[in-house]
């Protein structure tokens, strides 16, 4: 684990959707067979701003504005990668795998076991997830854990932009399927409230980020705090708020797969005392299977019960009071690291 | 066939569609500065308006009883609004209150009003299955209803599309599949997406008989649309229809449309209404008189729901916690 | 928690297969709004026997035989249920829920949600799961937890007639989707190896299953054993080979969602330790979901470290002694339970 | 156009893959008693055999290079022969053994094998968009390759398909998309799932020129390859082609084919090789004595890829864990 680079005062800051054009850019600076494939890829930039700038750097032949098709066009990224090339294709948000699911969990998940190591996918995936803005139920679940259950694929969600740099160039350099899932949250979009931890320092410079090692952005003893994506800006901003009160460790898992599993047993045997933000549903996900790390283990490490702030199994609902109740929002994490601290 | 009467009402119907989309457009807007943020204001969310897209909707819906089922797509405010759904219901839904159509819990993507048997979807083309499974419900009852699936060009490249067309026409469903041709799916022109420049085309895949229908006129419209429904209605099975009509305003709210260019000045000009109104004006259907009071008809009842939505109450917190089971 | 109804002896023993077809026999006959959709779910009866006879007491009206679209007649089966009719739809393998998957989670589930609870969905969405069989990584999976992480259906998963029978009335007769899978193992089938326990005596008369309550087939003292579905034979099996060394309490959970918590976390109350069998894949899933349950609670209620035996984080291999090194065997199951006792 | 010393070698292969089916028909079966388990003996699983459909493979395959791909189906045995997989190492797959082509992991519905260019899913329709990438792949690189897509009729009607079709027309691609259509999928007819008769007319839905074939007849199959291979290579776009096959077995073995009633017997004497046979014979290219020898020689090589995977070691248990990442 290692926090994020120190950079010193007056380096550039950019936006993390910034970040990510940047690394595909680069990457496709550097190999030829780089390209990016999806809807509104090419002179819209991205819905949500992931490919901004390539279209114009690269063309048409190498950033390909695709039909609504997306078992078609993922499947054909799978296709191009199978022959050697690297896409990295977008699913504009990640509502939307239920029309292309069979792609991604029995092809291009599978392929490389099935081929019994013979054929290698390297594909990136990338996808917006997550909600807050009143999106409803089609279009505002980050859903990693059903990706994460699959086996075949890594699962990548940087809560920032200097890691979402790094992670799509890794992911990108890959020679596994990624699912790379970038939160409209943590984006630094102009047109939507945004915490300033979605805008940061960036080198210009290409670098990677490892896949499979979470970071620590805010060392402590006192209770561990396991959160992932979007939800770990609350949880630094909530760690940082109870600083001389209580003495959080904020992990920031970065991969979901792999899972950073030793991050979370080193931690949580220190503290004792387990908080999972998670923004995907609660049952059957993410938040249970940490848990489960630590009971594989030694659920003695547990002092006091684990406390999951995670959505709760319904789907997503529009109006703003009512999806609010359902995220996992501040107030919600620095109860739930009270409750752990009392128990 | 047409007559002058229902051309009257047709373009009262439009007025009254456009009349909503500008008011919500207005007021989509009004509360999101300084920066402009998506999440804020009294509506907050994606907002996709169907300005130029009237004619498909009234000519449609014209032809359609209570009885009958549209699924619509994420653009689905012209087909509820034409097709019956309460305006003050539909907009309290938008506006996120408890007295909203789904108390707040769907908003302008998730419509539903079961009395009209009226739905819509956020996902491209997959209501389109589900309008099939509502004709077989029909038709397996002995109804002489009919079901219609509403898309955009864009989603007739998706595979639901194709597995729509063909069960319903194996099964000879009482089913109308309509293809809103806009041109744009986002910022991908059909000429990027669509190989074919006659969509209705694919209609012969299936052995379904189709048209496409140019101009963006809905006596035109209404015209195919009845040949379709009575189609169905008498058992003759599903219908294809390819409208071509325009959208006057980006995908969603927000949208600059950079990518448009010159075309848009000329859709701008193809606004179907003031087409149709001066149409009407020159056939003595229509006088500066009358439009003044269709306009302001129009405008008392939209502005009478919005304040309605505005008055009512939102939902409490813990109803996010009601039906997700029956 | 009720173990199954005693049977007498002598009483009509059929397989899970005919339990099955005879509970939608009899629901179509007391409701004509019941049909039956699917590919080979006709004349052929469906490839797992599960509409066998269907076709010819209600002919090709109420009983569908579809195109290869299954995106098509699942939405199709949603249109006919949010009409009002109660449709039993049949995908034929868990495997294939990719090329269907949005009208699944995405409208199947969520339009009573959505609709503010003015719709209502009352559709069975029934198939087959798991391996053992050498049907490689596209037919051979279990996945309930990519169904159970989604809200807005039950998941249930029977391990003999008797349940699926009385599962199968109620998941008709419910108002909500209802996902229903039934383990290839479990349908003794004539060509399929099979358990005895794969065909068990079943009333003639209607009967229901209460849809979320698990049973306890095999009530013990010392450890809990937590699975469902084929495992559950497994299981049952250990028990009854170690009653006189080890008392096991095994939980057949019969229903995913709703998951029975009490039933688990009263069993673990009294043992203190836990062995979770689990034919889908390990990680993100039911398993985890389990332990979180415990340690929500009281992580001190586990005297000693979970024992997750579930299907490692790998596509299913095709050979059988690849398949059977991950497949959660008995001797598996018998080795977590000495483990749970020695720690 | 087909020549005399062609039709030899397609005759040839065509008893070459029969032979191999038929041995593999055997194997499977021979172990599997007292009661027939599916999971039993020395070929577990699953089992989709090819008997009828070899004018097919071989008609097609007779116009790829290494350097084209394919993307079969669940049924792949004779299309991977064909296009030149290696017999034993297949075997050795479908053996579930160590020196297969995937050393196990994948089994008879997944072969891979790199070298060819040659690949196959359980997955009905969904390899089609593979090729589809692979075609694109092919383009961008600027090679003369080609990617064909092998489905069956009842695949036709998934969404994949559609997809597929329209991107590979869209952006014109090197793809040929061959339709397998032997009348069933499984136990549903083709008249149960398609309402129309000729499947190539799916082809106008994205602009793209098409042919069915009928009559299972390797050199007319071969030559509507070669148009559409022809068209692929000089960069003229994708071709779909649908073929009118037979299947002569069972959907998979064990299949008791009741559903299939007089049609079974009928199609039973179209069996395509004996046919080829008599006109081979006819037309004094082939003699008693040339087909005993061609036969004995498939038998020879057959038998030898049988006893190389029976003698194969298996892989060890711990191998499972191997090859889910890179
Ligand atoms: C399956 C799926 N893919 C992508 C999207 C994102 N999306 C929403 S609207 C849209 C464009 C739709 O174009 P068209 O069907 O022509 O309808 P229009 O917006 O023009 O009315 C896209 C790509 C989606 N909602 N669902
Ligand atoms: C998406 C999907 N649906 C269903 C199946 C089950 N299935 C396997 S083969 C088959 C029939 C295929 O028919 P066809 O495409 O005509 O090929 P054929 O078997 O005749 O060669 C079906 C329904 C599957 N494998 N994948
Ligand atoms: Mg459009
Ligand atoms: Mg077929």
């Amino acid at each position: 684990m290692t926090a994020p680079v120190d950079v010193e005062a007056g380096a550039r800051r950019v936006t993390t959707a910034k970040a990510i054009s940047e690394a595909i850019a680069q990457e496709m600076r550097a190999n030829p067979e780089v390209f990016v494939m999806g809807e509104d890829v090419g002179p819209y930039g991205g819905i949500f701003g992931s490919t901004g700038g390539l279209f114009e750097e690269f063309g048409a032949t190498r950033v390909i504005d695709t039909p609504i098709s997306e078992t078609g066009f993922i499947g054909a990224g799978i296709g191009a990668a199978v022959e050697g090339m690297r896409p990295v294709v977008e699913l504009m948000f990640v509502d939307f795998l239920g029309v292309c699911f069979d792609q991604i969990y029995n092809h291009m998940a599978k392929i490389h076991y099935e081929s019994g190591g013979n054929v290698k996918v390297p594909m990136v995936l990338m996808m917006a997830v997550g909600g807050g803005y009143s999106d409803a139920a089609q279009h505002s679940q980050c859903l990693w854990a059903t990706f994460a259950h699959m086996p075949g694929m890594k699962v990548v969600a940087p809560s920032n932009p200097y890691d979402a740099k790094g992670l799509m160039a890794s992911a990108i350099k890959d020679d596994n399927p990624v699912i790379f899932m970038f939160h409209k949250g943590v984006m630094g979009l102009p047109w939507m409230a945004k915490n300033p931890r979605s805008i940061g320092a960036v080198p210009e410079e290409e670098y990677t980020v490892p896949i499979g090692k979470a970071a620590i952005p805010h060392p402590g003893t006192d209770v561990t705090v396991v959160s992932v994506s979007m939800s770990v800006q609350h949880c630094l901003d909530v760690a940082e708020k109870l600083e001389g009160t209580t003495s959080v460790e904020v992990i920031d898992l970065r991969s979901i797969v792999p899972l950073d599993r030793e991050a979370i047993l080193a931690s949580v045997a220190k503290t004792g005392r387990l908080v999972i933000v998670d923004e995907d549903y609660r049952s059957f996900g993410l938040s249970g299977e940490i848990v489960a790390t630590i009971a594989d283990k030694d659920p003695s490490m547990l002092k006091v019960p684990v406390q999951r702030v995670a959505y709760p199994d319904i789907p997503v609902p529009y109006a703003r009071v009512l999806e609010y109740e359902a995220l996992p929002t501040r107030d919600k994490i620095e109860a739930a690291i009270a409750a752990a601290m009392k128990g | 066939m047409v007559d002058n009467d229902m051309r009257v009402d047709f373009y009262k119907e439009m007025v009254r569609i456009r009349t909503y989309e500008a008011a919500l457009q207005r007021d989509y807007h009004a509360d999101k500065a300084p920066a402009w943020d998506i999440g804020a204001g009294l509506i907050p969310g994606e907002m996709h308006l169907s300005a130029g897209q009237e004619p498909v909707a009234v000519g449609l819906c014209a032809n359609l009883e209570q009885g009958d089922a549209i699924t619509g797509p994420h653009r689905p405010h012209h087909l509820a609004l034409a097709k019956g759904v309460d305006m003050k219901a539909m907009t309290a839904e938008i506006f996120g209150r408890d007295t909203g159509l789904s108390h707040g819990k769907g908003g302008h993507m998730h419509l539903f009003d079961p009395s009209q048997h009226f739905s819509c979807s956020g996902i491209i083309a997959q209501g389109m299955p589900v309008a099939v499974g509502q004709a077989l419900a029909f038709s397996r009852r002995g109804t002489a209803n009919v079901a219609v699936a509403v898309a955009g060009e864009g989603a007739a490249n998706q595979g639901g599309f194709h597995e729509a067309l063909n069960l319903a026409s194996m099964w000879k469903l009482p089913v109308i599949f309509i293809i809103e041709d806009n041109d744009w799916a986002i910022s991908v022109n059909r000429e990027t997406a669509t190989p074919i420049k006659d969509g209705s085309l694919r209609a012969s895949a299936y052995g379904m008989p189709s048209a496409r229908i140019e101009g963006n006129d809905v006596d035109a419209i209404y015209d195919a649309c009845r040949t379709a429904v009575e189609r169905a209605r008498a058992g003759g099975g599903p219908t294809l229809l390819e409208i071509h009509t325009v959208r006057l305003w980006g995908h969603f709210e927000g949208d600059a449309q950079a990518y448009r260019g010159d075309e848009l000045a000329a859709a701008t000009e193809n606004d179907p209404i003031p087409l149709y109104e001066k149409r009407l004006l020159a056939a003595g259907l229509l006088t500066e008189d009358s439009i003044g009071s269709i306009k302001a008809q129009a405008e008392e009842e939209v502005e009478a729901a919005i304040a309605y939505a505005k008055a009512s109450p939102e939902p409490k917190p813990s109803d996010a916690y009601l039906h997700v089971f029956a």
